[in-house]
């Protein structure tokens, strides 16, 4: 027997766990059928967080608890992997998103300046999304087009040698507007990717 | 089980194979320092701060995780592992917000000693500038983030003696800190059996009796390591009869 | 020979490290025949003079004026010692830093706090109160320091066994049992 | 298909289907450049040959990647008989013309066409790069028409496992990873190891920001990445294989899942692989985003749905490795050049490259150069060459300053050392390495400190936090890098860090941090004057610090 099939066995035996809940949710009813496709093996942690963001956008303490539920880990532990993930997310993101390369290629070649132009252009700060939820800044490791570099994604689609305007331009286009001129926004605390963060994990150092 | 001989500081030490070099040395009366390691929980070799020198070894090795082997040269003390442990334990002391002489560990308190035995009389690096809130909600225990050393003796005590799995390390690198279940205040951890071994592993005041003031730690940190030796003992006799 | 100049300063403290070395009691007589005292809170003098030969420094820099006193210090000593866990440290003065800005604690201390009888806050701008370092520092941040005595406050016995070192030219390296902070 | 006699009539009809077409067009289907709109190109082609009525007589071929990236879309046109012609920059207005004219026409369209005897091209020399641009990843048939799976073939069915790794062995081989460990070495430790539970794992979680072979082999080559595993699989008696790719390729990972359906369609994964008794299973594993998962012990962890810590080795994963079993972990690059090996022997590998260094490296070149891209060249070519002749050297009239190798875990190799040659053990002694591949060129407009800043922000953000070194060693670094840079430095500083890289480098549990000073440590070898011209006396460096936290508190 290889390995693979003896972890399947041991999880075979607890496939008729409850479902998630509630039943009428479909986002529930997708996260149960990823879970019976791994046939609740814990070793299958890391999947089910990727299904869970694929279904919910992020991740939150309550889908954590059924996840630890569900495969039957320990909640510290299903928290503990899923914060140590750097592609796991706590809040949900905006509307749209500008992702620059932050790869050597790309830093030797600019990638600083596009950050900034993106930022200063829609009042959103680096890794974070607008309090009107309307744009996120991120950052990704070398996406590997360093041929390309300096590079960005808008909503997914790869900008190649970019430049700040060009960004700015692709989401102005894509209808991201520049930010409230009344100072709104800064009366309202931006919307870091910590704070949610801390919110599941209260205590946490922040 | 065979038994080894290797020289730890020029000393020739008897060692039964499999023992660590931590346990031949202090068994010698040799004191290794470290914060991690703790009798009776799994070996993680995290804090590095037992690095000894083993002879024909391009780099120290932690003498907690490190088997003896026959006619190993080990030298626990040189001028380069003190001077590494100075530096090791400065980072410790700005990782958090280490104030002696408000804390309950004052007197009793595994890095405070430490730090004097090596030579830690100042800290060259800056603390950092965060705001940790303690977590009070345990009706019988208090957990001061601003005071863990990481050493992870709590997570291993709670997982592997306790069986409850309520400690755990969440978040990465400089951001990794301990989490009760899904980080809900201590107090609200459905999974914490109030046992308390947790707070009597702690190597620093991070987790404490409340109602203790400075310096009035009481616990027993021997208490898990003693445990783990009587079950040992305890279910060896079991297969025996 | 003259006899070494002494000085003691009193930064950001509780003064329990001065009260420590009053402690030292008939050995302060003997000490105050081997050196010149020409500095400290105990004594009346105004500036900060020259040519001091060592100076213990208690409390951490956390305002304007604890920061010119020991850039002045630095000056005009030959050795400076880092003398308590707040000049070494930060220690207690430096609990205010994690709170961000001094600002919003003055206010709460002088202004906010239930227990505030006159609620007026102290105005920097009329020097009466300095103004506060947005952050607390050790000394060692500021200048640079010659030797370390941790404690709080350190032992009468801590403070003559290093005072005595220095004094008479010695490793001011302090033994394990006395150099634990706290 | 269930013996081998099946495998080579498929290679047959796949060859003469091939055969039967006039011309073929391989437009390049690679992520950069797809990204630079090459799927507009191809389609533009497409719709002309149509409109032209020869669509028939034309077999199109979206391709792996043709290397030269800076200059995509790339088209190639091969004509029976005739010479291969390389188009660079082709848009979708270029595309047309070349379908109208070169295509239907017979004529090279002269300004958009690169010569392939270029010396971006030329001085290549191309083994796990062999079938780029050259097949359809979507395809095992064009893999199999190309010799695929024939390594595999001939060790199942003619080679004892011994004798597999013997071969390995004797290549020369060393890990492609970063480490350059032996090879056949690690295979004959997972061969020798006694349990029926062995696995082996193809690291795919290329973490150095500025490296992407593994990824273009994964996504442009699946199959001789399932290959090569299967056959360090049959070498050490594994029956199961993982494949570890990171998130951020998402279609390696689609790639590679394909190509597992196919390859079990044809039988050359799963039970009595040839009529043997040979078993192998391969299952991908998707990361989540973090580098440090490139380290073995973490990489075992995260298969195992576990925070990707690493534990402290000895034991080493060839005894105890993924779930207590005894396992081996080879990069992708390393695993693609094996099918080669086995099929031109292991002579001929060791007959390129130096006495220490074997074979082939694929570079992610980047960075201030003309030509950007991937390349294969044999070990013990020249820094200068690669950068002058293949990279056509720096533009806008600037200077070669250095080159990063070894990404956040190497170090920089300045203009004056350009002339040392490619290989594991001259780059060490330059206080770099080889690493995984990444090789990024900077001309004198970058400042040194702030590339030692810049990694060593990386490696604190990547840092897993376990052991103390490394987790509290890599933010101090950082933070002194940082005043270092800002002003607020002072020698004593530049003492500090080196006591620092020290300590983290000697102390730290694993790779990542052992190395993660290298950038400091060459920087501050080769540039130091760049950190001196930085200091401030101490008084400044004082005032700058008071003032600096005022910044921060603000």
């Amino acid at each position: 027997m290889t390995m693979a099939s003896e972890h399947a066995a041991a999880g075979n035996a607890h496939s008729d766990r409850a479902p998630v809940r509630p039943p009428d949710d479909p986002r529930a009813a997708l996260l149960n059928t990823q879970l019976k496709k791994v046939r609740y093996r814990a070793d299958a942690l890391i999947e089910v967080l990727h299904a869970v963001q694929d279904i919910y956008g992020h991740l939150s303490g309550d889908v954590l608890r059924t996840v630890a539920d569900a495969l039957e880990l320990p909640p510290s532990r299903v928290l503990g992997v899923a914060t140590f993930y750097h592609l796991f997310t706590f809040e949900p993101r905006g509307e749209h998103t500008c992702t620059v390369c932050t790869g050597t290629a790309c830093f030797v070649k600019g990638a600083d300046a596009l950050m900034q132009g993106v930022s200063e252009a829609f009042g959103v700060g680096q890794d974070e999304t607008r309090a009107d939820g309307a744009v996120s800044l991120l950052q990704a490791r070398c996406i590997g087009s360093c041929g390309l570099a300096p590079v960005a994604l808008v909503d997914g689609v790869v900008v190649a040698k970019a430049k700040p305007d060009q960004l700015v331009a692709a989401l102005r286009a894509a209808g991201v507007d520049a930010p409230a001129a009344d100072g709104d926004n800064e009366a309202e605390a931006p919307r870091r990717s910590d704070d949610e963060a801390a919110a599941v994990v209260p205590g946490g150092a922040a | 089980m065979a038994g080894v001989t290797l020289m730890i500081d020029g000393v020739e030490v008897e060692a039964p194979a499999g023992e660590s070099i931590m346990q031949a040395a202090r068994r010698a009366g040799i004191n290794v320092p470290g914060l991690c390691q703790l009798d009776g929980v799994s070996v993680v070799g995290a804090c590095r701060l037992c690095m000894v020198e083993v002879a024909g070894t391009p780099r120290p090795r932690p003498a907690c995780a490190t088997t003896v082997a026959d006619a190993m040269d080990v030298h626990t003390d040189t001028k380069e592992l003190r001077e590494h442990r100075r530096v090791l334990l400065q980072m410790l002391f700005a990782e958090g917000q280490h104030i002696c002489a408000v804390c309950v560990a004052n007197g009793a308190c595994e890095l405070q000693t430490l730090a004097a035995e090596v030579g830690v009389d100042h800290v060259h690096f800056t603390p950092p500038a965060a705001r940790l809130s303690m977590d009070l909600s345990h009706e019988r225990f208090g957990y001061d983030p601003s005071r863990c050393v990481l050493c992870t003796r709590c997570v291993r005590a709670c997982a592997e003696v306790e069986g409850a799995y309520t400690w755990g390390v969440a978040g990465r690198g400089r951001e990794a800190h301990l989490v009760a279940d899904l980080g809900q205040p201590w107090g609200e951890a459905t999974s914490c059996t109030s046992c308390g071994k947790c707070v009597s592993v702690c190597p620093v005041g991070a987790l404490f009796e409340k109602g203790t003031s400075v310096g009035e730690r009481r616990v027993e940190r021997a208490l898990v390591s003693s445990l783990t030796a009587r079950r040992q003992r305890e279910s060896a006799r079991e297969v025996l009869k | 020979m003259s006899k070494p100049r002494l000085a003691t300063v009193w930064l950001a403290g509780c003064s329990g490290c001065h009260m420590s070395f009053l402690d030292l009691d008939e050995w302060l007589l003997e000490l105050a025949q081997a050196v010149e005292l020409v500095y400290s809170p105990i004594a009346d003098v105004k500036d900060f003079p020259e040519n001091v030969d060592v100076t213990l420094v208690e409390g951490a820099v956390a305002n304007a004026d604890n920061l010119e006193l020991l850039h002045q210090v630095r000056e005009r000593s030959k050795f400076v010692v880092s003398f308590g866990d707040c000049a070494v440290h930060g220690n207690v003065s430096a609990m205010r830093n994690p709170l961000g800005d001094p600002g919003e604690l003055v206010a709460e201390a002088y202004r906010d706090a239930v227990t505030q009888l006159h609620g007026q806050l102290p105005d920097p701008e009329r020097g009466v109160v300095p103004a506060l370092l947005p952050r607390v520092l050790a000394a060692h941040e500021v200048v640079h320091i010659d030797a370390f005595m941790p404690g709080c406050p350190p032992s009468a016995e801590r403070i003559r066994t290093a005072v005595e070192a220095i004094l008479s030219g010695d490793s001011p390296e302090l033994a394990p049992e006395l150099r634990r902070f706290g | 298909m269930t013996n081998a006699v099946d495998l080579f009539d498929l290679t047959q009809k796949e060859r003469e289907a091939q055969a039967a077409y006039r011309t073929t067009v391989l437009c390049c289907g690679s992520t950069a450049c797809l990204s630079g709109g090459a799927q507009a190109t191809q389609d533009a082609i497409a719709s002309a040959l149509e409109e032209r009525g020869v669509q028939q007589d034309v077999r199109m071929v979206a391709t792996g990647c043709m290397g030269l990236c800076s200059r995509g879309p790339l088209v190639k046109i091969r004509t029976r008989g005739g010479e291969d012609v390389l188009y660079a920059d082709v848009d979708e207005a270029a595309g047309r013309t070349i379908a109208e004219d070169h295509v239907v026409g017979g004529e090279v369209v002269a300004d958009k066409q690169l010569s392939l005897t270029h010396p971006f091209f030329a001085r290549q020399e191309r083994v796990v790069l062999e079938n780029m641009g050259e097949i359809d990843p979507n395809r095992i048939e064009e893999y199999i028409a190309r010799g695929g799976y024939t390594a595999l073939r001939d060790a199942i069915t003619t080679m004892t496992p011994a004798g597999v790794v013997e071969v390995v062995q004797r290549s020369g081989l060393r890990g492609r990873g970063g480490g350059g460990y032996p090879a056949g070495t690690k295979w004959g430790l997972l061969a020798k190891a006694v349990s029926d539970q062995k696995t082996v794992i193809a690291n795919g979680d290329e973490g150095d920001p500025g490296a992407y072979m593994d990824r273009t082999i994964m996504e442009d080559d699946p199959h001789r990445v399932l290959e090569g595993l299967a056959l360090a699989a049959y070498a050490t008696g594994a029956k199961q294989g993982y494949i570890y790719v990171r998130a951020e390729y998402p279609v390696a990972v689609r790639r590679l899942e394909q190509a597992i359906r196919q390859a079990k369609r044809h039988k050359l994964l799963g039970k009595n692989l040839f009529n043997s008794e040979f078993e192998f299973n391969v299952e991908i594993r998707i990361g989540a985003g973090a580098f440090v998962c490139g380290e073995e012990t973490a990489l075992m962890a995260s298969i195992m749905g576990q925070r990707g810590t690493p534990v402290l080795r000895p034991p080493y994963p060839t005894e105890r490795g993924l779930w207590g079993h005894p396992s081996m972990i080879n990069n992708v690059e390393t695993l693609a050049n094996v099918p080669t090996i086995m099929r031109r022997g292991a002579d001929w590998f060791a007959g390129i490259g130096t006495r220490t260094s074997r074979g082939t490296k694929v570079f992610a070149l980047a960075g201030k150069l003309r030509n950007t891209g991937l390349i294969e060249v044999p070990m013990g070519i020249t820094l200068r060459e690669i950068v002058e002749e293949i990279g056509g050297g720096v533009p806008d009239g600037k200077a070669f300053k250095a080159a990063q190798t070894g990404g956040p875990s190497g170090g920089c190799i300045p203009v004056e050392h350009a002339d040392t040659s490619m290989d594991y053990d001259s780059l060490l002694a330059l206080g770099s390495i080889m690493g995984s591949g990444g090789l990024i060129v900077m001309d004198d407009d970058v400042a040194m400190p702030e590339v030692a800043r810049y990694f060593m922000r990386f490696c604190m953000d990547e840092s897993c936090g376990k052991c103390l070194p490394c987790r509290a060693g890599t933010f101090e670094m950082h933070q002194l890098l940082d005043a270092i840079c800002e002003g607020r430095a002072t020698a004593a500083t530049l003492a500090r860090l080196e006591i620092l890289c020290d300590v983290v480098r000697t102390d730290s549990l694993c790779g990542l941090g052992q190395t993660a000073p290298n950038p400091v440590l060459s920087t501050l070898h080769y540039f130091r004057d760049e950190y001196e011209a930085r200091v401030v006396p101490p008084k400044v460096a004082a005032e700058a610090t008071v003032a600096a936290t005022s910044e921060r508190s603000a």
